[in-house]
């Protein structure tokens, strides 16, 4: 069982980012080669291991031979799995498309896959870990990565953007150590099963301030509003692979966090209404912003600030149709934001100024990568037949569940207001003539053959939802069993 | 704590405000980073004064040499004053 | 006004948090958690006399890992947001100070140099018997390397031989991790296997004390990298590229 | 004693945190708010390990005077926990003050008010 070992989901990424400058010395395409064949490792674990889990079984590894309360651990859960399953199987794809990105303008390969590496290491770390101090570790490394890839090309305002996010993200960690300080103190222990077990007995006014403290502190990773300044200015200055990283898997991360605190570790009451006011605020927000965007990469950003926001809300339900909902709601915002991401690379590269209206008659020039983000569009929006659609319908019968009408009568309107967005952007692409200074550049193959993957991932969970829904309904069932978390990590516990 | 220790501890705390003080408000950018530096010296007293010598090592290493040094090379290679 | 509304707020905030930290009285031993496994386990099973070094490398050896990479991400971030091309500078060779430091200055800098390296290596090796590690013995030897950066202008340090000991000293603790996954008791990552030795014994402790000197020379090379790349910025005049 | 060393180690601490957090709030030199994030910092990590202090207790150390013998120990965890909270910090500084070069490479300012892009 050595070779599947959860650990090496972090071990394993780090290790090559370590020696990858010494692969660039011996033969310089190693750096691009090496990358690839470490997230095509990965993938294949993940789906192994993940494909292999024993419900109610979840593989606890730990870390220098301490158990549990006392070392760090690892859980590979139905929960955790998936959301790491994803993980890798986006980073082998990010990997396939911007393998020979150099044809596009694109310098210092070294760095960015050395910086890619470490930002999977680092956000499997944050969604592995059962340690809330290594979580912590893990986020700031991710956070770090924001920075300094946000700010990789020169001679756009990527560094204010990148200053900017900087500014937020180190208050953000001071209110995580903070929190976490809190918590230590009051339970002596870092462990996040044995926190949830020992937190019963803080007092509850303690509790309030460490949860509000968890709760800025992760929201801002989440990118929930108001504290989302940053993500708008990010996504739009960052290389396009780059952009869909965070999208893909860097929220995916901060949202696990919060969730995983607010579900796992504390237990506080009145959090889940704070969640879905904000996540409603957010939405809202971020979808109004969208629609008077200008530049096509702003108008994605804050589309897809308002799906976080959709996802807070559904899981801010607490009910198992809630869970489920925002499971699908992740799992479509990873692979349809990073289609979207990965195709509008392309096209606005090849526009000036990534504005909107330079991409007039796109649709003719560049068929292959227009239709790809058509196909995106039309998911996100939630039509059938893509993926979008159940993740949106589930929403809706959650919301019902949960008696919450005008939140139904606000989706729908959301909905159509994605539709107006999304549709401008449609109808310029196919239905305008095209502007005659514009210098177009083709997907590479490798490209091609990344964006056709997600496509195929898209419609095929549109046509037969099935292939996913038994997954996320352990995963579910999974989140949902506080005790059960508890109880696989520390056996041996006598809960009185 | 004996009595010593805790009038030192009294004494790094006041010098902590002021120097704080020293490292927000003050215009010359040069003076501010070396206020900063001197935050960093007495909290590793501090830290020494609290039983955490490995702390106060990092904090003195990393704290008043490295942090100091970056900042500087900043200030130099951007502006010194920092304009009202 | 906008001053006063914003003070007031953070006091409000700052009151609140205050008044949560009152409620755990200064010095007062109040929980029972880890902290009492972690003093008992690391002199008798680990035979490590730092509980703190045993906690930082063993106990929570994983945060360690991460530390590191946090260093070597900043450090290879800083590369990606100053790099520049070199093929547009390549005539002038990038410059450091624009006056050469003076004599006493630049022989007090040779004369402590070898000390300053020798005092982190010490404190490095040490790690596991007296305060200090390797964050922080790595940190004092790239202290002596700033102090001949900025005392000799063509004191360059070879990027080459920064780039081999950053990968090995990396990929050390990796492997030595991994190896405990095959060799050590519970098959588990950055377990250690090798004999533990004798309390307060230089070689005691098995693979903690080599960890911490492998993190020591990342370490130093990482901060050592940050120094050189924030000190051969080129100097002042905007850079052509940006705009 | 206790008490008021208590409230004098914890309250100097915040105020520190207070004092960075204004910086970052309020100032409009790039440099200035860097130095706020590290004053913050400083008091964050002084919070920390106050916080693990115990009255009467030893480093926690086991150099051979102590071995054997029963002693007070402080909490090791916080110190282990502000080793690595003060080794991110610089690394996230060494990021900010390199994107604060660029920024003055490429506006020749120093002040947010002159970047149009970072006010918000």
């Amino acid at each position: 069982m050595v070779i599947t070992d959860p650990v090496y989901f972090i071990a394993l990424p780090l290790l090559t980012a370590f020696l990858l400058p010494l692969f660039g010395k011996i033969y310089k395409p190693l750096i691009g080669i090496i990358p690839g064949l470490v997230f095509a490792f990965l993938a294949y674990i993940s789906f192994d291991l993940y494909l292999n889990l024993v419900p109610g079984k979840p593989i606890i590894i730990q870390m220098a031979g301490w158990a549990p309360p006392w070392g760090i651990n690892l859980v590979f859960s139905e929960f955790s799995g998936l959301i790491v399953t994803l993980i890798t199987f986006l980073a082998f794809l990010v990997w396939v498309y911007s393998y020979n990105f150099k044809k596009v303008g694109f310098d210092n390969s070294k760095k960015y896959f050395t910086l890619l590496m470490l930002m999977v290491a680092g956000s499997i770390g944050v969604v592995l870990t059962g340690d809330i101090f290594n979580m912590f570790v893990f986020l700031e490394i991710t956070a770090i990565y924001s920075y300094g890839l946000t700010a990789f090309y020169k001679g756009r305002d990527s560094a204010e953007a990148a200053f900017k996010y900087l500014l937020l993200g180190s208050l953000s960690s001071v209110f995580i150590l903070l929190a976490i300080l809190l918590l230590y103190k009051q339970v002596g222990t870092l462990n996040m099963a044995d926190i949830a077990v020992k937190a019963q007995s803080i007092d509850p006014k303690m509790k309030s301030i460490i949860a509000i403290l968890f709760f800025v502190g992760l929201g801002i990773e989440a990118e929930m509003f108001p504290m989302n300044g940053w993500v708008p200015d990010a996504y739009s200055q960052a290389p396009g692979p780059v952009a869909a990283s965070f999208a893909g898997m860097l929220a995916k991360s901060g949202i696990y966090a919060l969730i995983r605190v607010f579900y796992t570790v504390l237990e506080v009451k009145g959090v889940f209404d704070l969640l879905l006011i904000m996540g409603l605020l957010t939405i809202i927000f971020a979808e109004f912003s969208a629609m008077r965007q200008k530049h096509l990469r702003r108008m994605l950003a804050y589309s897809s600030i308002g799906q976080m926001g959709l996802i807070m809300v559904a899981f801010s339900f607490n009910t198992k149709a809630g869970i489920f909902a925002g499971l699908f709601l992740m799992f479509n915002h990873a692979i349809i934001k990073t289609l979207l991401f990965l195709s509008s690379g392309f096209l606005t590269y090849s526009t000036k100024q990534k504005k909107i209206r330079d991409l007039d008659g796109f649709g003719k020039i560049m068929p292959f990568t227009s239709l790809m983000f058509g196909l995106g569009a039309f998911a996100i929006v939630g039509l059938p037949p893509f993926s979008g659609f159940w993740g949106k319908l589930n929403m809706l019968v959650a919301t019902a569940d949960s008696n919450l009408y005008f939140v139904i009568a606000l989706i729908l309107l959301v909905a159509v207001v994605e539709i107006v967005y999304y549709f401008k952007v449609i109808g310029r692409l196919y239905f305008r003539q095209q502007h005659k200074d514009v210098e177009v550049h083709n997907p590479t193959w490798n490209a091609i053959l990344a964006m056709s993957i997600l496509a195929i991932v898209i419609i095929g969970v549109g046509i037969y939802p099935d292939l996913i829904t038994d997954y996320l309904t352990k995963a579910t069932n999974e989140l949902f069993d506080k005790a059960g978390y508890i109880h696989s990590v520390l056996p041996n516990l006598s809960l009185n | 704590m004996t009595n010593i220790e805790i009038i030192l501890t009294i004494v790094s705390l006041v010098l902590l405000i002021i120097a704080g003080f020293f490292a927000v408000l003050k215009k010359d950018l040069i003076h501010a980073v070396v206020a900063t530096s001197v935050i960093s010296l007495v909290l590793s007293l501090m830290f020494y004064l609290l039983q955490a010598p490995d702390v106060a090592l990092t904090e003195a290493a990393i704290g008043i040499a490295l942090s100091t040094i970056i900042f500087i090379i900043t200030v130099r290679n951007t502006k010194r004053f920092e304009d009202k | 006004m906008k001053k006063v509304v914003v003070i007031g707020s953070l006091g409000v905030i700052v009151y609140y948090l205050l008044s949560a930290f009152v409620a755990i009285p200064f010095g007062a031993d109040i929980i029972k958690g880890v902290k009492e496994f972690y003093l008992q386990k690391s002199p008798d099973d680990l035979k490590v006399a730092n509980v703190v070094t045993s906690i930082v490398v063993n106990f929570r050896g994983f945060d360690t890992l991460g530390e590191v990479t946090v260093l070597f991400l900043a450090s290879t971030a800083l590369g990606s947001i100053l790099y520049h091309r070199r093929s547009q500078h390549s005539g002038l060779n990038p410059q450091r100070t624009s006056v050469e430091a003076s004599a006493i200055v630049q022989t007090g800098a040779k004369i402590i140099f070898p000390f300053t390296v020798i005092l982190g290596a010490y404190i490095f090796i040490h790690g596991h018997l007296t305060p200090g590690g390797g964050f922080q013995g790595g940190a004092i030897i790239a202290t002596g390397f700033l102090l001949m950066l900025i005392s000799y202008r063509k004191f360059f340090i070879k990027h080459n031989a920064l780039t081999w000991i950053e990968a090995i000293a990396g990929s050390t603790f990796v492997i030595l991790g991994l190896f405990g996954l095959i060799y050590a008791k519970n098959h588990d990552f950055l377990e250690n296997f090798l004999p533990a030795g004798k309390l307060n014994d230089l070689l005691s402790g098995g693979i903690i004390g080599i960890i911490y000197i492998a993190v020591g020379f990342k370490v130093g090379a990482e901060i050592t990298g940050i120094l050189d790349t924030l000190l051969t910025v080129k100097e002042t005049g905007l850079d052509p590229e940006e705009n | 004693m206790q008490e008021f060393l208590t409230y004098s180690i914890y309250g100097t601490a915040f105020f520190l945190m207070l004092l960075g957090l204004y910086a970052v709030l309020m100032k409009k030199n790039l440099v200035k708010i860097v130095i706020g994030l590290t004053v913050l910092d400083s008091g964050l990590n002084l919070l920390f390990v106050a916080v693990g202090y115990i009255s009467g207790g030893t480093a926690p150390i086991f150099s051979p005077a102590v071995v054997g013998k029963h002693v007070i120990m402080t909490d090791p965890v916080p110190q282990a926990l502000v080793l690595t909270a003060i080794v991110i910090g610089f690394g996230v500084t060494a990021v900010a003050l390199a994107l604060v070069v660029r920024l003055y490479r490429k506006h020749n300012t120093t002040n947010i008010d002159e970047i149009k892009n970072l006010k918000w």
